[in-house]
């Protein structure tokens, strides 16, 4: 493991600590503001906002990728954020006409096509129906890393990976609402379909309609918000995200699929022999070292803490390896917080820094024994006009002075 | 034909049944076998005069793209290429597809605003610009899915856990695993189509 | 179990759905705006917040309570949320100079007294520790209820049982911390005190401090909330919150408690022979029906869902039981979502309402066996003057046309 | 004294050793043993002065209390009844805590701007104002510890597992757990101090 050596992954004792300084900090040693005045009382914030020197952490987008910011996306700055969860303020948008603003009491959702009777539900239906859930699962646009095909492309985890999130839901079964209707013995294919102004559908195998899929009114603890479909989005645990239909008014009962265009013109993945699949669902394991990358440099020689997420559309992480010289040599990272099936899932190494220039990788093995793949190693199978699915190995490469860049090896 | 379901799980008695006026207002999604497609015609010519109002000034006059916004015409013999241009010609597998989008979502701010005669006319038209129908035609519900499609043939349904079968892998190699070094290959600073941090947009 | 009888428990077929309208919905039959016009396209919200329809969701405090709104509470909407995690925004605060503003660059954390050597940590040190955990855990105010020890107050649960929240965090042990500046064999006690300007201090064993307290400085996976202790707090296990210093700054290592003004004169059972229990740390299993309660009335016969929280300062939830009739029949409810130790756990009762006047009641066991009891078994070993430790099992009187009020009962 | 820990635990070497002007400076704790008292005096009369220039708006003239602010006198004898009244004279057990909070806390608003002498004369005018102490008194570093308070005896540690045992309950009862069903007794209504839901605070 000569790779290891200079950038040592154990956190072993780094000598003395330093001692104190030649004078006082005057941070201490004079009385500051915040401990003589009175801040803002209660009721200042009734509904509460981040700190106001944490204005950088925010949603960011791209502006030369999409003709207009209605049919657009911005990304999630995972490398602002620890744990496993996402806050609802920071999940990544992906809109197609907009964020629908609907009056939940004027929202509906009908159940219709090969069912019993053909049903239609209020917000307030929903909530009264036996058997709520509550669930966290990561969704990540099946287009996360797409620009990164043909080579390094965006300095930063927040562009190259930041259109996922991971939330707490709060919401029944599909399942129970298609039993309320009575689905025909002859139904395969599920279409949901959007409130919003691009009437956003797609075709859903019944199956996994019946197996895990959740009609919910509530993320992380609180209503969803407009921007996650507010007032009731559909839940596809463990597929790609334009199936997890927001502002969900439709699902329509069917024996064929639909090819909508959001599975024929998008979401089909051209490989190199100019065939394409379709209906590629699940999202492959992936990962990604969120600190060090581009916008969180390292600072420090010394301890460190490298951190990072994994996920697999596949069920739970099993592991997580991390290299720090470009893939030759592997250790497996520490996991913590839960561990739970289609799930982002957290990962540490704790290591300590000599300044020496890294190559940082990391590799998630889901529960199936995938592994994900480098992107060489993807390339070779699906050239590279796939846009979707890319989830190969991401390689940061930290420079002698801490700064962290996107590369290409080979 | 569809038949009840054996075992019927029990019911709550929560909502309603939906009026069909209401389901009828609702389903306008369209299917390749034509299931959901309305009654109406429209022609090329038709097609023509709605889309240089409607949609040019978005799509181009002749569906080229203006700007960034979507190209839909052209793009054949792309797909194995450096830049695949993907259209109802080029690449889409169904034209129902195209009936759908439009009626649903276009013209994009101002969508469900067209008839089902207009939108006829526009498929039409996108299939004349796209040199799959000649300047005289008229599609119909009748003659809808008679049309051929280049790339129907072009696609198969997902199948990565075989062909991808590899990276199911019980033993990912631990150490030495490639002999040399890894260089730099590609950067993403060179390209230096990063948004900067700093100019990005503020929480006030 | 004849009180169940009436208002059955079970969730049953409830006869045939009803018949189409005889008018179709005109929210369906014609193209509503949202459908048609593009609405807010990507980064219109950088940092999203709650929908339009969504205002009256927000934390509200009683202004008769106290003097001022810098030394005073306010209430988590429990009766809006759902799930086990109480979004950021929506957690109660507690000041007592206000909200302390500071620039996380501008922050220490000294750890002083029976240490080896007193130790000055920066945020940024802070981050650089190995060993960074996740954990979710419940804060309640011991002052939690403390309204009603003489009987019903305050007419929702918001006002009665919202001095609780159910985070998760990502920080460092608080031992990584005392090992780093090395602990000595005679000390016992540690002393955590606040940057704000109440100089908020508690006395702590060491061996709490030493077994799971953890000093953190993240919520809900981004930085802490002002109101919460930014930039680091203490997190205080299963242990009441005014313990789990926010704006932290100093721990003091000793060998004997300090007898604070928040461990004398406050927080501290007066109990009905006048004398007071001190150093009551642990708070005790509790529960609350949070739906329906006075805020969120029942609206409708049939099919309805009874919810709530528990939780238990001595761990995980083993059961929580609810009553319809006042405590003289009980069923135990379906718990969903995670049980974690010393975390809101969330349970439902899926039932059929017919009409009748119910007395709702939910009893939490945790897995000590502790058994919540009810508030006049409470009064009996306490007396009424505690003010807090208020576990006793509250009663939701719902009247037949569904209105719902705080009440006692005997 | 104390001694190094046999095992010490492996240190990473992050922070610094504090200066002792540091620690000096953020070591306010006073415990009733007296360890944290900073030399110093000042007599009843003296913080008499003080208290009603700083103090007395809020706490009182007397200590009474102004409006809803804390009363800092009396309430001796009032522990076992319908309104405890809860001071350093009724209720606290340890004068430090007076001295320590005062100079951390107080005055609310301006905390930490009070000198040393003028806390020990604050807190031997409040002594004064619960009869602890006569008017002449002058308190300091030295004979802090020796006044004996009132309630000192009147805290035990917590005894719920022991004391609250009962609440340990292998066989809770689940159906008929009361012969008569029960009446309500007392209705929040009727008090009526709940915050009206819709006059509250709004998020615009
Ligand atoms: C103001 C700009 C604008 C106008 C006007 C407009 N479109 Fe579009 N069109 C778009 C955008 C943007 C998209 C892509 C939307 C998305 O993917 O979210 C699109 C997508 C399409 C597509 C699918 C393209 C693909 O490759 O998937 C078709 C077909 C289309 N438009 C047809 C029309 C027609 C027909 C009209 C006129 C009736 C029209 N558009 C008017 C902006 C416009
Ligand atoms: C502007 C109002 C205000 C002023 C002026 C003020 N106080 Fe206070 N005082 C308070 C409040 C409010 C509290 C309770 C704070 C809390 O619990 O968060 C308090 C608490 C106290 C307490 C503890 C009471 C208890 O029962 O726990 C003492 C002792 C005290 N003040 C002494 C003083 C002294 C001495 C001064 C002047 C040097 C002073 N106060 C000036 C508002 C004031
Ligand atoms: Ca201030
Ligand atoms: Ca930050
Ligand atoms: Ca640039
Ligand atoms: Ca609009
Ligand atoms: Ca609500
Ligand atoms: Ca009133
Ligand atoms: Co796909
Ligand atoms: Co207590």
């Amino acid at each position: 493991a000569a790779g290891l050596a200079g950038a040592g992954l154990a956190a072993t004792a780094t000598g003395l600590r330093a001692a104190p300084p030649a004078a006082p900090d005057p941070l201490i040693t004079t009385v500051q503001d915040w401990a003589r005045t009175l801040g803002d009382g209660v009721q200042a914030r009734p509904y509460g906002s981040p700190s106001q020197y944490e204005k950088h952490v925010v949603r960011r987008d791209v502006e030369w990728l999409t003709a207009s910011r209605e049919s657009s996306v911005n990304f999630t700055p995972l490398h602002e954020l620890d744990g496993i969860i996402t806050p609802s303020g920071l999940c990544f948008e992906r809109h197609h006409g907009g964020i629908a603003e609907i009056e939940p009491g004027k929202h509906r959702l009908m159940i219709n096509g090969l069912v019993d009777k053909p049903m239609v539900f209020t917000v307030e239906d929903l909530k009264r129906f036996p058997g709520r859930q509550n669930h966290a699962y990561f969704l990540e646009c099946a287009a996360n890393s797409g620009m990164e095909w043909r080579g390094a492309q965006l300095n930063g985890c927040q562009f190259t990976h930041g259109m996922v999130h991971n939330v707490w839901y709060t919401g029944i079964p599909l399942k129970t609402l298609l039993d309320e209707a009575g689905v025909r013995t002859n139904a395969k294919w599920l279409l949901a379909e959007g409130a919003d102004s691009s009437g956003m559908t797609r075709s859903i195998p019944l199956e996994k309609g019946l197996k895990d899929c959740l009609v919910v009114w509530s993320m992380n603890g609180e209503a969803l918000r407009p921007e996650q479909g507010y007032p009731v989005r559909l839940v596809v645990p463990g597929w790609e995200g334009n199936m997890w239909v927001k502002w969900l008014r439709r699902i329509e009962v069917g024996d064929q699929p639909w090819h909508q265009r959001e599975e024929t013109s998008k979401y089909t993945d051209l490989l190199a022999d100019g065939r394409s699949r379709r209906f590629t669902f699940v999202m492959d394991a992936k990962s990604v070292v969120t600190n060090p990358s581009p916008q969180a440099p390292l600072k420090h020689k010394g301890p460190n803490v490298l951190s990072g997420l994994a996920w697999s559309g596949r069920g739970r992480i099993s592991r997580v390896d991390v290299s720090l010289d470009g893939g030759r040599n592997w250790r497996s990272a520490r996991i913590d917080g839960p561990v739970l099936p289609m799930s982002l899932t957290r990962f540490y190494v704790d290591f300590d820094w000599n300044g020496q220039e890294m190559m940082i990788q990391s590799r998630a093995i889901d529960e199936t024994g995938y592994v994900q793949p480098t992107k060489d190693e993807l390339r070779k199978v699906r050239g590279v006009n796939s846009i979707y699915h890319n989830n190969g190995i991401q390689t940061w490469l930290v420079h002698a002075n801490g700064e962290t860049e996107n590369v290409e090896i080979g | 034909a569809a038949v009840p379901a054996a075992a019927q799980p029990a019911k709550t008695g929560l909502g309603r049944e939906a009026h069909p006026a209401e389901v009828a207002a609702w389903s306008i999604a369209v299917r390749p076998d034509g299931q959901g497609l309305p009654p109406g015609r429209g022609s090329v010519k038709q097609g023509e005069d709605i889309f240089q109002t409607q949609c040019a000034a978005c799509h181009g006059e002749f569906g080229e793209g203006a700007g960034r916004w979507p190209v839909l015409a052209g793009g054949r013999g792309s797909l194995k290429g450096e830049n695949p241009e993907k259209t109802l010609g080029s690449f889409w597998p169904y034209l129902s597809t195209t009936f759908d989008y439009v009626r649903r979502a276009m013209p994009y701010g101002n969508a469900q605003s067209l008839s089902n005669d207009e939108v006829y006319a526009l498929t039409a038209y996108i299939m004349f610009l796209n040199d799959l129908v000649p300047e005289s035609f008229e599609l119909t519900r009748e003659n809808f899915t008679s049309i051929p499609m280049p790339n129907v043939g072009g696609f198969y349904d997902d199948d990565r856990e075989t062909s991808e079968r590899a990276f199911w892998n019980p033993n990912p190699c631990m150490s030495d695993c490639r002999p040399t070094p890894p260089r730099v290959t590609g950067r993403a600073r060179v390209i230096d189509v990063t948004p900067e941090g700093r100019s990005g947009p503020r929480v006030e």
